[in-house]
């Protein structure tokens, strides 16, 4: 046992810490979220050529063959600096679906023109009514001679504005739901961004008799439901080093804030009852985040994750809004301002609660998790 | 103990209903989201909400609850939670409560005759629109720390410095001011109440602070030699403190925010009846059917509360009346948080949306997660008014 | 609209408190808390004499034809000085199932003695499983010429261990559940104390053959669920009633342990946590007491109380768990010990959370209640 | 990172299955509801705990993480954190805490060659009970404000004064007493530890504190001119503040605390799996559901935590352990009383029932209900742990 990062982790997040400091301050992030790309193609070459993009990708698909604890760090520190980019849609979730399910030949043109930073991935799995199951994949995929057509709507695709690619899950007639890798630039293919709390690039996605070739298939036919299972367990794994990146910045933060703030004469975080939440934040971020390296090992050490995922997620999903409400609590009136930074991470920690599955669904697979072992 | 209506009570509400039914059907939808603050967003809603003063004051609603020697009532404050539970149900604007449920009643108070006579009547009437010039950037939680400066220069005061979360500043008539007329008596002392005539005068820059959202509600307002008759000084100078703490007190049973709170429950409740996901209804979700159980629960409990900060401050027990009150805001506020909270979450992927035609309820909920945190904060912090219960309410001592 | 007490009830409660703050303090709720009877049956004649057993009951039948109101306010004394008595299950339960279901000759006769202080009844409804429900109630009751015979076990018959009568649930063939009032002093009755976190008198009841004539039949055959259900949501306001004087004291208990208690040189409820943990306790119970008092008048108005009850008692329930168990937190050591008596608070909140339904279906009935209405 | 096991781990843990798996097959049941206190209750159980301290100690278990020259193995204190979790994982006695994890690492750190070899030999071969003799009526959380009194008077010091709290000190064979040696130095000045030799020695007197639900492991401790020679005062006069806050912060991680919850856990779950209510097995109530993978999720981070505490001691980061066992202890208490309420919650009717043929689980829920407020205040209360946390780990400043 050993609970300590290799000291090339430690390296790879000082570094990733101090990039983002500098390039992507909170002031950029807020010139992004207000942008309509809602990233910066500058900063995303930029993070391409630091080895983000390939860095948990096997060299022979072009990246650095870094473990799963790697890509924790990342998000961690992307987490941190709120960076605004399609990281968590390209790398996190579209990088892995095509590691998991992808061909050979789709491994190597896609993931490496991923880690090349030229290629921005966009899920397109959810749809009218935001169901998360297998069962909320209804869209049809129509048989043509040589492939598919597509059409109809998907929602709550991130990144799909800017995306090159989509992979969109569609239901082959008689064999299920099926993933398909297409255009995102087609003229048949038209995002638009929906207004959400975190300001980012969701999208709702319309394919209008989309054609698809049999080459863009990805995994199986009908096989799409166990390679988006594994690999949004993962990507839950990940959005939640994400999210407690925030938590620890939320608490650093208004700790600060906290100890410079003078009331009746003397710092706020001299009050008990401030001292006390921010213990309480403390504790929520302390106690999850040390459940997070013990649930991103079990990924790198081949284990059975999944509920494993889902209890970290659930957990994470309380405590980062329960710490960023309280952040902004502690910073009083100027912490609701757009110009303080800290409702940034309010406004986050709503929406990333609903990603990867919502809460009570991450109860639930504990919960027949731990009755399959009982 | 009788919780009825009297026939007389029954009636009123009754004809409140049947106004607000006609009036609110034009409203813009802004209100159906966040009333208290839709008012200052648009030009539109301004007007609306400046119409709506008008007509209330017409039928006499407006004031009710102030002595008749003022242009209301005196009607019971019983009658007057009866109003603004219609009032709240249906959203409306028309209320400008800085003027009517603060500065006014701080008038009847601390005014000379002549004051009275010339500040209260266009309030009555409905004709004027207040801003509260009290936090400052240094002066938040600790109001007595404030450093506006008004200096006394023969007849009239000189004012400088900056006030900040002012809501309403840019659309506003009128401020009520709390500045330091005395630089040398520290905190409480030296601080003296003023009636700002005009928000547009030289010497008054109001600049926009934008909310988490990108809402504009609050102000910074900045004074630069700003000139203040001394008979726009209201009650003696330097003694702006206790009619600043009575102000504080006044109207405070909260029952807009509960009202509110039942409002939008009502509608969660027929979105969860009306919404399928994963092959049945919201409602049929036990845990969703339990979370608003308890919000309706909450919603009845602060309703009660209110009611009796209501009865209490009739009875003349205003200590009494006061503490409930700062209980009263307490509860509401982090019950308006729960809901915000718990209604976006089991939206799931729906509950980040903004308003737009994909957002549940347009969005009313996500607006009121960010809202939230004002209400948590704004008039005194939850943890300021858990102070004050401690203190007063309790007995317990003050340590510093 | 008048929220004011009337002059007769500011007596009806001054004298109550007075009465057992000088007869039934806290040493000698211990002393029957530990005894066989768990009542004293010397104090159980003296509230007989003082008129509180038969302040609700109409005047044509003995008592003094109180309101619901009246009864409020002595469940609220009762709670304060956590009086143990039979009071809730012969006045309250039994008291209420009798006035509603019986017939003029068993009013009479019944309520009388109970007004008199002569008549302890326990009602026997749940079995083995703890249901709450109507289908929860299975015991047989066997025709017999003049009457029926019933065999079983019956749980959580509370004080039938000093009862003269029981009410006992059981199910007529092709009837449904109807009440039998029996004599709980026959040689074919056994009550035995279970021993509750309350020490109170819960019973296990069994009963072998014991024959009922069809004259001890309360309300029509087959109809005891119809009056269960109303007298037990009128049970749950007057047990909430009980439980918020308990949160009452309890805070000012610790309040005023708050204000005495020195540590670091100072009181500890100088220590603003210790304040806000006291005025969050004070807005459990004030919130809930102002819903009581409505509640209640809906109850002597005459309007549909049944899910204003349950909103009720699952908040009172909540709350006298909060209140009780901060009150000993702010106790430290000497609060957890037998000697002290805020422990005592907390031992009956968590066993009265389950009387007259357990929370989550009280919130189940509000929900029904709503979906009604909307 | 690397939380996999090695394989002598792996093997010391079986090892430690196996033993714990034959020798609790015949423990008094009263472990099963709570170990840490059943030692105390009977004559019975306690003998049960005694036998099981020679047991450990044989193996070496009892004393792994010592130092060789202290009759351990100098193990890392990720093994002994394995052995804790085997150990809690059966609800096994046999650990003196108060003699292993609290005084013997004092008297390593503060102790003369001579105590160390007479004192510490006995503790590691598991023939000895220590209680603790620290807080008093007027001293708890202000633990420095104690007031018994150690008097020198030439060779020996004559102990005057009351402890109370002291758990299981009608069963312990000797004490660790902090008392004051200077009555004119205030506070943390002016105190000394001792050995105290025999509890049984006239001038101690022991009278029992029932905890709230009757049981016995509370105790008063009264000293009468009591006689302690000057041999057994370990460490420097009046310099035993200093030696009491290292005591304080030995091994702290709190994993027994998780691992009773996870096996608690397991208990309800297969009572919910077997238990019908309503036509329907519990489990089948997705409320139901929801709160047990709730705390299921909370047992599991606070073992990560419980191990991030080991691991930061283990690697000298003492300041950070320290503050992270707080955290622990914190964290695992409240989890204890979570579990404990929700239970004892939806078992209904049932949840009310203390140890009897009725009571599922033999009451162990209830009883956790209770024993819970002990947990949150014993060896410091929650909210000490939290201004700790604030002051030492977030460096908030400390007023008064």
């Amino acid at each position: 046992m050993d609970l300590s990062f290799t000291s090339e982790q430690d390296m790879l997040r000082d570094s990733a810490a101090r990039f983002l400091a500098n390039e992507c301050p909170f002031e950029k992030v807020k010139e992004l979220e207000e942008s309509a790309e809602g990233y910066s193609a500058d900063l995303w070459q930029q993070v391409a050529d630091l080895g983000w993009l390939g860095m948990a990708f096997p060299e022979a698909y072009g990246g650095f063959g870094g473990s799963f604890m790697d890509l924790v760090v990342i998000q961690e520190e992307i987490g941190k600096a709120l960076f605004p980019s399609p990281f968590f849609s390209t790398v996190v979730e579209c990088g892995s679906i095509i590691l998991e399910g992808g061909s050979e030949k789709q491994k190597v043109e896609l993931l490496g023109a991923i880690a090349e930073g030229s290629l921005i991935v966009s899920l397109a799995q959810y749809e009218e009514e935001g169901s998360y199951l297998e069962s909320g994949i209804a869209m049809k995929a129509a048989p043509l001679d040589d492939g598919y057509t597509l059409s109809g709507t998907k929602y709550f695709a991130r990144d799909a504005n800017i995306a090159h690619k989509l992979i969109v899950a569609a239901v082959v007639e008689g064999k299920g739901p099926t993933l398909f890798l297409v255009d995102a630039q087609a003229s048949r293919v038209t995002a638009t961004k929906m207004p959400t709390i975190a300001m980012d690039n969701t999208c709702v996605v319309e394919l209008a008799d989309l054609r698809v070739s049999k080459e863009d298939i990805i995994g199986p036919l009908g096989g799409a439901w166990p390679i988006l299972e594994k690999t949004q367990a993962r990507a839950a794994i990940a959005q939640a080093a994400e999210m407690l990146g925030g938590c620890k910045v939320c608490i650093a933060m208004t700790t600060g804030y906290a100890k410079e703030r003078e009331q009746y004469g003397r710092v706020i975080g001299g009050n008990q009852v401030i001292q006390h939440y921010l213990v309480n934040m403390l504790l929520a971020h302390d106690t999850a985040n040390s459940y997070l390296y013990q649930v991103a090992s079990m990924v790198d050490d081949g284990e059975d994750f999944s509920a494993a995922a889902s209890a970290l997620k659930a957990a994470t999903n309380e405590n980062y809004k329960f710490v960023s409400e309280r952040a902004v609590q502690i910073h009083g009136g100027i912490g609701t301002s757009r110009e303080h930074d800290i409702a940034l991470f309010y406004r986050r920690a709503k929406s990333y609660e609903s990603r990867c599955g919502s809460t009570d669904l991450h109860y639930e697979k504990v919960m027949e998790g731990l009755l399959q072992e009982a | 103990m009788d919780f009825k209506l009297t026939e007389e009570q029954e009636a009123l509400k009754k004809e409140y209903i049947e106004f607000f039914e006609v009036e609110m059907k034009d409203a813009p939808p802004e209100f159906r989201i966040n009333p208290s603050e839709a008012l200052y967003s648009s030009d539109e809603c301004w007007e609306f909400h400046r119409s709506m003063q008008k007509k209330l004051a017409a039928k006499g609603w407006l004031t009710m609850a102030w002595p008749e020697e003022y242009g209301g009532r005196g009607a019971p404050l019983i009658d007057q939670l009866l109003f603004s539970e219609v009032h709240a149900t249906y959203r409306a604007p028309g209320i400008d409560g800085f003027g009517i449920k603060m500065f006014a009643p701080t008038l009847m108070q601390f005014a000379n005759e002549e004051q009275k006579k010339r500040i209260l009547p266009p309030i009555a009437r409905g004709e004027v629109s207040y801003c509260q010039g009290w936090s400052e950037p240094d002066a938040g939680s600790d109001l007595a720390a404030l450093k506006t400066r008004a200096e006394y220069r023969g007849g009239h005061y000189v004012v400088n410095g900056q006030k900040i979360w002012t809501t309403g500043a840019h659309r506003a008539d009128h401020m009520f001011l709390l500045a330091r007329t005395d630089p040398d008596q520290k905190r409480s002392g030296g601080l003296s109440v003023f009636n700002i005539e005009n928000m547009k005068a030289p010497g008054i820059e109001v600049r926009p602070i934008k909310y988490m959202n990108g809402s504009h509600f609050y102000n910074e307002v900045y004074f630069t030699d700003l000139i203040v008759p001394e008979e726009d000084r209201i009650g003696e100078e330097n003694a702006g403190w206790k009619s600043t703490r009575a102000t504080m007190n006044f109207e405070r049973s909260g029952i807009g925010g509960f009202i509110s709170v039942r409002e939008r429950l009502k509608e969660l409740i027929e979105y969860t009846r009306t919404t399928k996901r994963d092959g049945g209804f919201l409602i049929e979700n036990p845990l969703i059917r339990q979370k608003l159980a308890k919000l309706h629960i909450d919603v009845e409990l602060g309703r009660a509360l209110a009611y009796k900060v209501a009865w209490e401050q009739e009875k003349g027990n205003l200590a009494v009346s006061a503490t409930l009150a700062s209980q009263s805001k307490v509860f509401g506020s982090e019950l308006t948080q729960r809901m915000a909270n718990f209604s976006t979450e089991f939206m799931g992927l729906h509950g980040q949306l903004e308003a737009s035609p994909w957002a549940p309820l347009n969005g009313i909920m996500i607006d009121a997660y960010q809202r939230c945190m004002g209400g948590n904060i704004a008039a005194g912090t939850s943890e300021i008014q858990r102070n004050i219960i401690a203190w007063a309410g309790l007995g317990l001592p003050r340590f510093n």
